[in-house]
């Protein structure tokens, strides 16, 4: 058992945010046929949303493209699915919420509490949807407030999830600390855009959306890296993992945890692997623990 | 992948409301089943199964399809795939039935040739609203034996496909293959269920489609999850034993629907 | 000839800065071998630095990961570089200056003026040389006054080089055009970073650095677009392109000509092969010329 | 590519100065003449010559190759290549001249090997400071012939490689190989040129490397740009006739400085 912001994770693997998170079901299955130690629901809002015109997700050579625009059915509807995955599931249950106003971002957690999430996971940092996420991820002063208002309406763990389409990503994890944030998720997807160049149109219904998979990994462990050396709570670390190397790389630029996206694609067990690899790898080098290797490269000089 | 660029070769009108779109890229390695998403630029990205290794057959029912079916010889749309998983091929000499409704036939019409191809025995029970809607007869009819039923009567037996298929034995058949409006399928479901031979048969189903290739969990099955896109679109009956099939769906905000 | 921002290239591909550009002799490699339609320097500056230790530079599987540290003889020694350059490769020489301060990035470009470059391009953008680069990059205010006193001390065009790594590309864009920017280039790297696992060591001697290559080129495809939708100056699209259905994406998002940096890793005359490429597909697709697609994507809606 | 780790196995001190480091990592497909590139973590990443496909033959004269003489065997470091072309191997019956000074025996020693192997008849030449300087003696006589220079006379011929190969009929050679101290290569390419051979003669240079792979620019020649880690290191006396070799090289911030 691996504890984190007083859950109690099978294993340091995540499934993230708005990937096989639609239903309860499907998030039962990646905890029991995935092997993820905790997993995380598709973020939902305040009302029924049906997300943007398809395309909504493309394969690139080296990642992925995606913009789905926030699809939820509100959580007034996912807090039944929060519980079918929560009482099969055996591991914790996150629920990724998001709003556009601290206002909006309580009303969701505090609906979503008869279903009883095990944590709260906070989307201040979608990068294709008007008025939400990063749009409100970037101002530091929104990510204190909201994080505080939503510390306010229950007493469960609240994870910050920022976006890496910033400036200087500490400024934004340091208000979500300000605001009592448990901890900080990084990265959402990277600003991206492909064109189909037979016909000129930009591929995605939403013309641009946010790059995840390999592509961005280097991205995320800089991210990590000076998240970690910049706040006290912990990191988790997301962005391009798919093997247990991506994992243990994340670790050691300060992650506690790592979440996995993309990687579902090549095959659901991805958690499973990744955390019998870093098992592995910690017994080779002789390491008791993963909390060994937290962070490791801070100390490399 | 990105989508690839096909050029519109050839359209054929099935029925007032079908046609199919014949391009120039051949999925040479397609299975019957299998599905591609067809991108209507500027308009939506929709699933489609290959009717042939170059062709999809569409029913015009709202903007993405309409939107196809302003396209003319020359135009081109976007496509991606294959994807998912199609049904499974008989073994020589094995006997299979094949029930498809309406616009179900897209998938159907190519696996009842791949059927005949590896030497097994055809039966196809073919279902519309009426004789007009009635799409791929002679493919059926050149690939084994084929019954009609349509709900007006205007062609074949009057009814449902329900109707020949009750009074068919169902055990005499290695492989049943079925595609076409889920109501329909669930009939079809019932029926095998009631016969004991529901884990044989195998079904092609719809869910609202986003990324189509396993990440999103927009198509995602209760109660185990399993992805219309990837882990099928065709599931064995076994599958779909005391499942949401039949029963209802999910828009695309995740959102339950009845069937 | 294609003209850009004054000058006549031989087509639209251009050598990015800091690749190959270290002496004349090579840029001229690049231009006369390489099939580039103009070339940039290394990024010069005021004094000579040696750079950071090594290693500065490895391939990943999605991309480059660099931190060069901004290596330069000084202007003084590299005019004479400039002048072999620029009388023996036949396409138009740009200079790419930094400087800590406008007024180091004027007397740069005074002291490269005998040397005959026929533009500059500001870099501010380098994510990984502190007190330059994005340092001053991200910082409209900053921007705008270097733009305006590099315009000041010559007559040259000026090309100003924007970093990806803010919130808002446009704003620094338009800081740019208000300095008298002729053009805007985007984009520069991408901050990143790698970490060995078997020792826990950050791979690059600068711990982290810049990250190019195919794992940016959706990031600078969305630069390229907004830029495009916000500016009036041409936009210079850089980032991942190595083939000419990148370049194409690229000028479909809105670059008036392509620069191409880590792809002379697999070859030195990509850049012909692009024009190549290019050419043939306006003449399959029936038009008359580059201008006749950039920012096509803007129009498909 | 990342370095990868490599352990090392054994460590054999060559002179006083000079220490192989035997690591376990084979690369089997390299070419002598090919480089790696060796991190020493948390100092520098400089290039070596790899001196047999699982060994480096390192000279301490700085800070990154201090750092490697201060490890044991179990100790790890970075490694990345190999990179860059090797010397061209000879056909059989063919024969080859080496000529070696100081730690420039580190890619030739594995080339006189391979030349032996391939079936050609090797000789060499091997100059250094004083006999406890000579690296690969062996290595070199088992190969074929060799002689000795010493610049102190402490063993062989007191003096330069140079005064050896003046006495030689070049013209012999089908390969000539040569590594060493750009003034030492500039002697021979100068000796050679002297008797018209210099375009046959391959010269392994050394110029500051950055990325070693082709990209940043550090390491190119005048007056054709040549790239020193990609193109090279390994250059035909033809490739380098009228160039800066022997004249000048580069420090790392790109400034010219004599040699
Ligand atoms: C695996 C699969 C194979 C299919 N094969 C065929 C085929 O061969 N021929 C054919 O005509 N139709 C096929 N369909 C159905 C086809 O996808 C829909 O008819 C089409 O999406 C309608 O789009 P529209 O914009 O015209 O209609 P809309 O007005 O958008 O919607 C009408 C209905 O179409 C369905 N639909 C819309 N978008 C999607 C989507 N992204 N994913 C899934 N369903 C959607 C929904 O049920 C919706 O209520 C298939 C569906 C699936 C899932
Ligand atoms: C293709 C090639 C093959 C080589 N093979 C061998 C070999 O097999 N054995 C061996 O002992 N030496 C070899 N060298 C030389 C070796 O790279 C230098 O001795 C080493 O870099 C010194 O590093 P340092 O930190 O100890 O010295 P420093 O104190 O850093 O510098 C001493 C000198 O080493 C050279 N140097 C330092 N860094 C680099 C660099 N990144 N690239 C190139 N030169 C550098 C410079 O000339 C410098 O002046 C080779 C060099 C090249 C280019
Ligand atoms: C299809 C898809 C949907 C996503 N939806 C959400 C979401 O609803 N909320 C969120 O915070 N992040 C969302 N993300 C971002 C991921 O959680 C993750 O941060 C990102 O994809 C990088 O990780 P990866 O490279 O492992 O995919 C989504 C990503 C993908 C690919
Ligand atoms: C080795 C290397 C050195 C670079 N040095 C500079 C530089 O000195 N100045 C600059 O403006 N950009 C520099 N860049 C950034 C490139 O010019 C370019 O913006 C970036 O690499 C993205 O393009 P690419 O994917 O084609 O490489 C450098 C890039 C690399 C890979
Ligand atoms: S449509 Fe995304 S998982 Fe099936
Ligand atoms: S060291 Fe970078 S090109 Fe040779």
């Amino acid at each position: 058992m691996y504890s984190l912001t007083g859950l109690e994770l099978k294993n340091p693997t995540i499934l993230a945010a708005g990937v096989l998170g639609t239903t309860g079901a499907s998030l039962r299955r990646v905890a029991l046929e995935g092997g993820a130690g905790a997993v995380v629901s598709k973020s939902i809002g305040p009302e029924p949303k049906k997300g943007h015109p398809n395309p909504s997700m493309i394969k690139l050579d080296c990642g992925f493209l995606n913009a789905m625009g926030l699809p939820n059915p509100s959580y007034s509807e996912f807090k039944g699915e929060l519980e079918i995955a929560r009482t099969a599931a055996a591991v914790p249950v996150v629920a990724s919420i998001f709003g556009g106003s601290a206002e909006e971002f309580a009303e969701v957690a505090e609906g979503l509490l008869p279903g009883k999430p095990d944590a709260f996971e906070l989307n201040v940092s979608c990068p294709h949807a008007e008025g939400y996420g990063a749009a409100v991820g970037s101002n530091p002063c929104l990510v204190e407030a909201i994080t505080a208002r939503v510390k306010e309406v229950s007493d469960l763990p609240v994870w910050v999830k920022l976006t890496p389409n910033v400036s200087d990503i500490t400024a934004i994890g340091k208000a979500a600390e300000a605001g009592g944030a448990d901890a900080v998720v990084a990265i959402n997807t990277v600003k991206g855009m492909a064109i189909d160049i037979e016909s000129g149109y930009p591929i995605l219904g939403n013309r641009s959306g946010g790059l995840s998979g390999p592509a961005v990994k280097p991205v995320a462990v800089k991210c990590v890296y000076d998240l970690y050396a910049a706040l006290e709570v912990p990191v988790i670390g997301v962005g391009g993992v798919s093997t247990w190397e991506d994992a243990v790389e994340m670790i050691m630029a300060g992650a506690s945890a790592v979440q996995v996206g993309s990687a579902v694609y090549e095959r659901l067990d991805v958690f499973s692997e990744i955390s019998a690899g870093i098992e592995t790898f910690l017994g080779r080098k002789g390491y008791g623990d993963v909390k060994d290797i937290i962070g490791l490269a801070h100390e490399r000089v | 992948m990105r989508p690839l660029n096909v050029n519109i070769e050839g359209i054929i009108e099935e029925s007032p409301s079908t046609r199919t779109f014949v391009f120039d890229h051949c999925f040479e390695a397609a299975e019957p089943g299998q599905f591609v998403m067809v991108w209507a630029r500027g308009v939506d990205e929709v699933p489609m199964g290959l009717s042939s290794r170059n062709s999809i057959t569409v029913q015009k029912v709202g903007e993405a399809t309409s939107k196809l079916f302003e396209l003319k010889i020359g135009d081109s749309f976007g496509l991606r795939g294959p994807y998912g998983h199609g049904f499974t091929l008989p073994s020589p000499g094995e006997k299979v039935l094949i029930v498809a409704g309406g616009v179900g036939v897209a998938p159907l019409a190519p696996y009842a040739e791949a059927c005949q191809a590896s030497g097994a025995e055809v039966r196809t029970i073919l279902g519309a609203r009426s004789a007009s809607e009635l799409v791929f007869k002679e493919r059926f009819s050149e690939a084994g034996l084929l019954d009609i039923t349509t709900d007006d009567g205007t062609e074949g037996t009057k009814g449902f496909v329900t109707m020949i298929l009750e009074g068919l034995d169902a055990s005499e058949y290695g492989k049943i293959a079925v595609c076409g409006p889920e109501p329909m399928m669930a009939a079809v479901f019932n029926v095998l269920k009631g016969k004991g031979e529901v884990e044989r048969a195998e079904f092609s189903l719809h869910r609202y489609f986003k990324c189509a290739i396993g990440v999103c969990g927009a198509c995602c099955l209760d109660p185990y999850g399993l992805r219309v896109c990837k882990d099928g679109p065709v599931f064995s009956g076994e599958q779909l034993l005391d499942s949401e099939f039949g029963k209802y769906t999910r828009d695309a905000s995740g959102r339950r629907v009845k069937i």
